[in-house]
């Protein structure tokens, strides 16, 4: 084992989130491609994302892609930026930060419906 | 102090895997952690292997890891480490014996670079100009001494042993950004392609493994950046 | 394995790597006992001295008398002039192969004072010493090892040379261990240089690297080639405190003192004119006389270092990697406190006795040996005399390592290859598998350590018949012990017990050769100061040592050889004020 | 202050493919931010998941921005994710021979999802009930 610092621990978590979005993207693709085979297959297909169990994993998406976002900006801040590698440390810290600051109120919204927390937007019948 | 010393073992005439060694020494706490190497080689088991040269950090040729990270043993104190350290060789080097790891595939990434001058025109009778500030722009790649502890430390030089790896790039920059160099196009070329400056995932190993403490990811980045964009013109 | 070249150069540091670039064309082989960048070369902090005159005015005969002078007239004038004519030229050339100098104002090579250097014969200090910050030796030998990868030399990484292969009075070869595999290689050559620096590890408290253990200098002695001038061995004034790391003599040129106990910068009182820069055997006897009198740091035998008043900024820019070692190795700080340092072993001015083109030369007469070089420490031409300024050093490689390169380039078109002995393995192997057989029970180490204790306590700074007697018979008795080291590592591959165990053997060597000089010199001149003849005899002593190897540690046999002269008034040997 | 360098002007068609991916993995990394987290939005916060239905996407298919929209979002998604697959096979798989399998699979992979997508969203006709369908 190498104990690396934030730096590579950055880049394991951007790796790996940048993976599980992808897997999820593929399954993504072939949900969206059930519209093809008319409103019932599609409705069926799709009603899969209100159960508690796939709004969890939908959680773990939107952290990962939280992360993965902010976390880009912070390695485009290092490429193109002369003093971004200096700061890298530094911008770390703030991605973590705005990942959780902005995970929280998505997985509010997310898991809402499951425990009756008023959201006060659109949502499928209970 | 009464320092436990865990240190990974592998002599390929003998073991078939490598094992994990125990010695207990007493040090001073401003000794360094080469003399504890010394001690156990000296005064209890001779077969102990490892490299050492200059002993202040000027030569690189301890570089090994310590608790985890690579690190000159010459240039850590017992102090720091407390009573308890573990030594293995660097990780992305085949290991030919116990902390001695095999750098000729290290050197020839090196050489791949041409780090040399290279100058087109004729030689000047005295010295070629260069101002203090030209001089300063690539300083702090002079300072490497081909410790490999960069290279070692690099999460894609262990998945991928062909990748030059940032001791390369930094002796790359060293001559790129030289006012005096003539053959920057020629390596960032070479460091344009699969094996070059690319597969750098900015993970700042590197910078912290560096016993020199030069910023390692940041010049490989004045790199990328040298490639994208391009660089100032040459004074005439 | 047998290989052939033309030119097999032994050691990879500066002078080795300056003859292997002056070989373009010619086949050559470099033996190199670490990487070629681990060479010691790379310690060297403060500079190279060449009379450029870009800070101000400065004439290469200047440099000549500074030489001459700090070497207390033992200097080979000669060689001095070679050397300081010469450096000017190889400078540029270093330049030119990409060296990152420091640079003025105007963007040409900057230039600071250092210990010893003085203008117009010794008025005052002069800016003579080309830097790189203080790492110049670095940036000489990482400028040396890629121009050779641009020349593509064939290095022969991690091998330990053992024996110097001879036949009908003309070096032929050498015989090597590739210590990877634990296998022994002869290389056939035409030239065979040796450039494998010096023996600073026969002393505990040292500069140098644990790879200087005098192997070139024991290799030659045991094929019957004197060594010279052994008993002068420099002791650099400013080491950390117990490590020996050294604290460049560049911390002074910018300005820092050294300070007693009684907070007194004590060089003012012994050079009025140089101060802290005067040559550094000066200066390692005032801090012994300080300590002797009881103004050392807590009494104990040290003194201060101090940069305080230099400010910051210099402190950071300008010696940036000795302000490293001060706070790594003792904690301190050197903007706020003075650092503790005392006298640690440094540098040999003697070895293998050379003339000017950098070739072996075998006895009083200048009987060159065909085919042998040899340059840098590992190398006597005199131009160091009975003390080295500092900064020569580097100018010593790269002048005389280049002479030498320029010169095998011409003997290897003249000559072809001489026939190897007839078993030329047999040496090196006997003395492996000696090693590998005996089971005498003693360790390398500690004879080692018993060694350096010796030389620490009797053949340092200053010296005495008594003393030196009985280092005599202690080495003797540990010559005996060492014929019985027992290896506990019996594996062929990497064996680094058995590499220190001849290393060892190299180490005995050179330190006996010392000490037979020391005792026989019976006068006080640079670096070697005897108690009991405080003075410098110039009527009797004016002349170089020889050492000729005998059986044991008593049987040393020594010759002498004068010292050459030039033909001018300024360069008569007179008393050395500063 | 501009310090001069010894390497002179930019190169011509500096570095080839590598450099060419790494540029598009920034640039089209800032356009994913935006699309996916919008994307995001809409479907879990402004509306529920559980609103999403065959009905509610024919509604917003009516207007062809997001058709497009989606379009972009899936195209840069899978071009910014498959070369990120395609990078770490690059990183760790040595043999050549696994090497160029994986790296087929996962050009046929993008191939067929980009053929896939781009079908479907070209495809689908907004015909029936239009609406999201959903409680308030």
């Amino acid at each position: 084992m190498y104990r690396g610092q934030s730096g590579m621990w950055s880049w394991l978590l951007h790796r790996i989130t940048g993976l599980g979005v992808l897997l999820f993207l593929l399954i993504h693709v072939v949900d969206i491609g059930l519209l093809n085979f008319g409103s019932k297959v599609y409705n069926e297909g799709i009603s899969l994302f209100g159960t508690a169990a796939v709004r969890v994993l939908s959680m773990a998406l939107i952290g990962g892609l939280l992360y993965h976002s902010f976390n880009g900006v912070r390695i485009i801040l290092i490429d193109f930026w002369p003093k971004g590698a200096r700061y890298q440390g530094v911008m770390f810290a703030i991605v973590m930060a705005l990942t959780i600051v902005s995970f929280l109120p998505m997985a509010y919204f997310v898991m809402g419906p499951v425990f009756g927390w008023p959201t006060g937007n659109l949502r499928g019948g209970a | 102090m009464n320092v436990l010393m865990r240190i990974r073992r592998f002599d390929p005439d003998k073991d078939n895997k490598p094992y994990w060694d125990e010695f207990r020494v007493e040090m001073d706490p401003i000794d360094r952690l080469l003399d504890a190497l010394n001690t156990v080689k000296w005064t209890m088991d001779g077969t102990l292997t490892y490299r050492r040269s200059c002993a202040h950090g000027v030569c690189g040729s301890d570089a090994m890891r310590i608790n985890g990270r690579n690190r000159l043993a010459c240039k850590v104190l017992i102090r720091d480490i407390g009573n308890k350290v573990t030594i293995e060789p660097m990780l992305g080097y085949p290991v030919l014996r116990d902390l001695v790891v095999d750098m000729d595939a290290f050197f020839d990434k090196y050489k791949s670079i041409k780090p040399y001058l290279i100058t087109t025109d004729s030689e000047p009778g005295t010295e070629r100009l260069q101002s203090p500030e030209e001089r300063a722009r690539y300083d702090e790649g002079t300072k490497c001494i081909l410790c490999g502890a960069c290279t070692g430390s690099c999460p894609s030089v262990w998945g991928n042993p062909d990748w030059v790896g940032p001791a390369t790039i930094v002796n790359a920059h060293r001559f790129i950004f030289d006012s005096r160099d003539q053959g920057g196009a020629d390596r960032l070329a070479i460091l344009g392609q699969r094996n070059g400056v690319w597969r750098c995932r900015t993970i700042f190993n590197c910078a912290d493994a560096c016993p020199r403490g030069i910023p390692v990811t940041e010049l490989i980045e004045q790199v990328k950046r040298a490639i994208v964009y391009g660089g100032d013109t040459k004074v005439e | 394995m047998y290989y052939k070249f033309d030119v097999v150069i032994v050691g990879a540091g500066g002078a080795g790597l300056m003859a292997a670039m002056q070989l373009e064309g010619a086949s050559v082989a470099v033996l190199t006992k670490v990487y070629p960048t681990r060479s010691h070369t790379g310690a060297a902090q403060g500079g190279v001295a060449a009379a450029l005159g870009n800070q101000e005015e400065d004439h290469w005969k200047w440099h000549m008398y500074d030489t001459v002078k700090g070497g207390d007239y033992l200097v080979d004038q000669p060689a001095a002039e070679v050397l300081t004519r010469e450096a000017i030229d190889a400078i540029y050339e270093l330049e030119h192969r990409g060296l990152p100098f420091n640079r003025t104002a105007d963007g040409r090579i900057d230039q600071r004072r250092f210990g010893g250097h003085t203008r117009n014969f010794g008025e005052g200090p002069v800016r003579r010493s080309c830097y790189a910050a203080d790492r110049t030796g670095h940036m000489l030998l990482q400028t040396m090892y890629q121009s050779s990868i641009k020349n593509q030399v064939r290095f022969f990484n991690e091998y330990l040379v053992l024996d110097l292969l001879l036949n009908n009075g003309q070096a032929c070869g050498v015989v090597a261990m590739e210590i990877r595999t634990g296998e022994i290689h002869t290389f056939h050559a035409k030239a065979v240089m040796f450039a494998t620096g010096g023996y600073g590890r026969a002393w505990r408290i040292t500069s140098n690297a644990f790879a200087c253990m005098g192997d070139g200098m024991a290799i030659a002695y045991r094929r019957g080639i004197p060594l010279e001038d052994m008993e002068m061995y420099q002791f650099h004034p400013t080491g950390i405190y117990k490590v020996g790391v050294l604290l460049s003599e560049a911390a002074r040129g910018e300005g820092g003192k050294l300070l007693n106990n009684e907070g007194e910068y004590f060089m003012e009182r012994y050079m009025p004119t140089l101060k802290d820069l005067a040559p550094r055997d000066i200066v390692s006897r005032c801090i012994l006389q300080e300590v002797h009198a009881g103004r050392g740091i807590d009494g104990k035998d040290y003194v201060y270092l101090d940069l305080r008043h230099l400010g910051a900024k210099v402190i950071e820019e300008k010696l940036p990697d000795i302000t490293d070692f001060a706070r790594n190795y003792l904690g301190v700080e050197p903007i706020t406190e003075p650092v503790p340092i005392q006298p640690t072993a440094h540098y040999a001015m003697g070895g293998i006795p050379t003339d000017i083109d950098a070739r072996v030369v075998i006895d009083p007469q200048w009987t060159p040996l065909p085919g042998f070089y040899a340059a840098g420490e590992v190398a006597c031409v005199s131009v160091h005399g009975a003390n080295r300024l500092g900064t020569n050093s580097l100018v010593d490689l790269i002048v005389f390592g280049r002479r030498a390169g320029k010169h095998m380039a011409k003997f290897i078109k003249e000559s072809s290859h001489a026939p190897l002995p007839p078993e030329p393995e047999s040496y090196s192997r006997e003395l492996v598998s000696t090693m590998f057989a005996s089971t005498g029970g003693e360790s390398a180490a500690r004879i080692r350590s018993a060694l350096q204790n010796e030389m620490d306590e009797k053949v340092f700074v200053e010296r005495d018949e008594k003393g030196l007697q009985e280092a005599l018979d202690t080495l003797d008795r540990l010559q005996d012990t060492y014929t019985r080291v027992q290896l506990q590592d019996k594996g062929k591959k990497f064996n680094t017990e058995l590499v220190e165990a001849i290393e060892l053997g190299f180490l005995l060597e050179c330190s006996e050769a010392t000490i037979h000089g020391a005792l026989a010199r019976q006068e006080s001149r640079g670096a070697h100061y005897r108690t009991d003849y405080p003075h410098r005899d110039d009527a009797n002593w004016l002349k170089h040592t020889l050492a000729y190897k005998g059986a044991k540690a008593h049987d040393v046999r020594l010759d002498f050889k004068d010292v050459q002269m030039v033909d001018d008034p300024v360069f008569v040997p007179k008393e050395r004020k500063y | 202050m501009r310090i001069p360098s010894g390497y002179g002007p930019r190169l011509s068609g500096a570095g080839g493919f590598e450099t060419f991916s790494w540029y598009f993995f920034r640039i089209s990394g800032v356009a994913l931010i935006f699309l996916a987290l919008i994307h995001i939005f809409l479907n879990h916060v402004a509306t529920d998941v559980s609103c999403t239905s065959y009905q509610l996407v024919a509604m917003r298919y009516t207007n062809p921005f997001w058709r497009l929209y989606d379009w972009l979002l899936l195209t840069l998604a899978l071009l910014h994710g498959m070369n990120g697959l395609r990078v770490v096979i690059d990183d760790y798989v040595r043999s050549r021979g696994w090497q160029l399998t994986l790296q087929s699979v996962a050009g046929l992979v993008t191939l067929t999802y980009f053929m896939l997508g781009t079908i479907t969203l070209i495809t689908f006709q907004t015909a029936g009930a239009l609406g999201p369908g959903c409680l308030r």
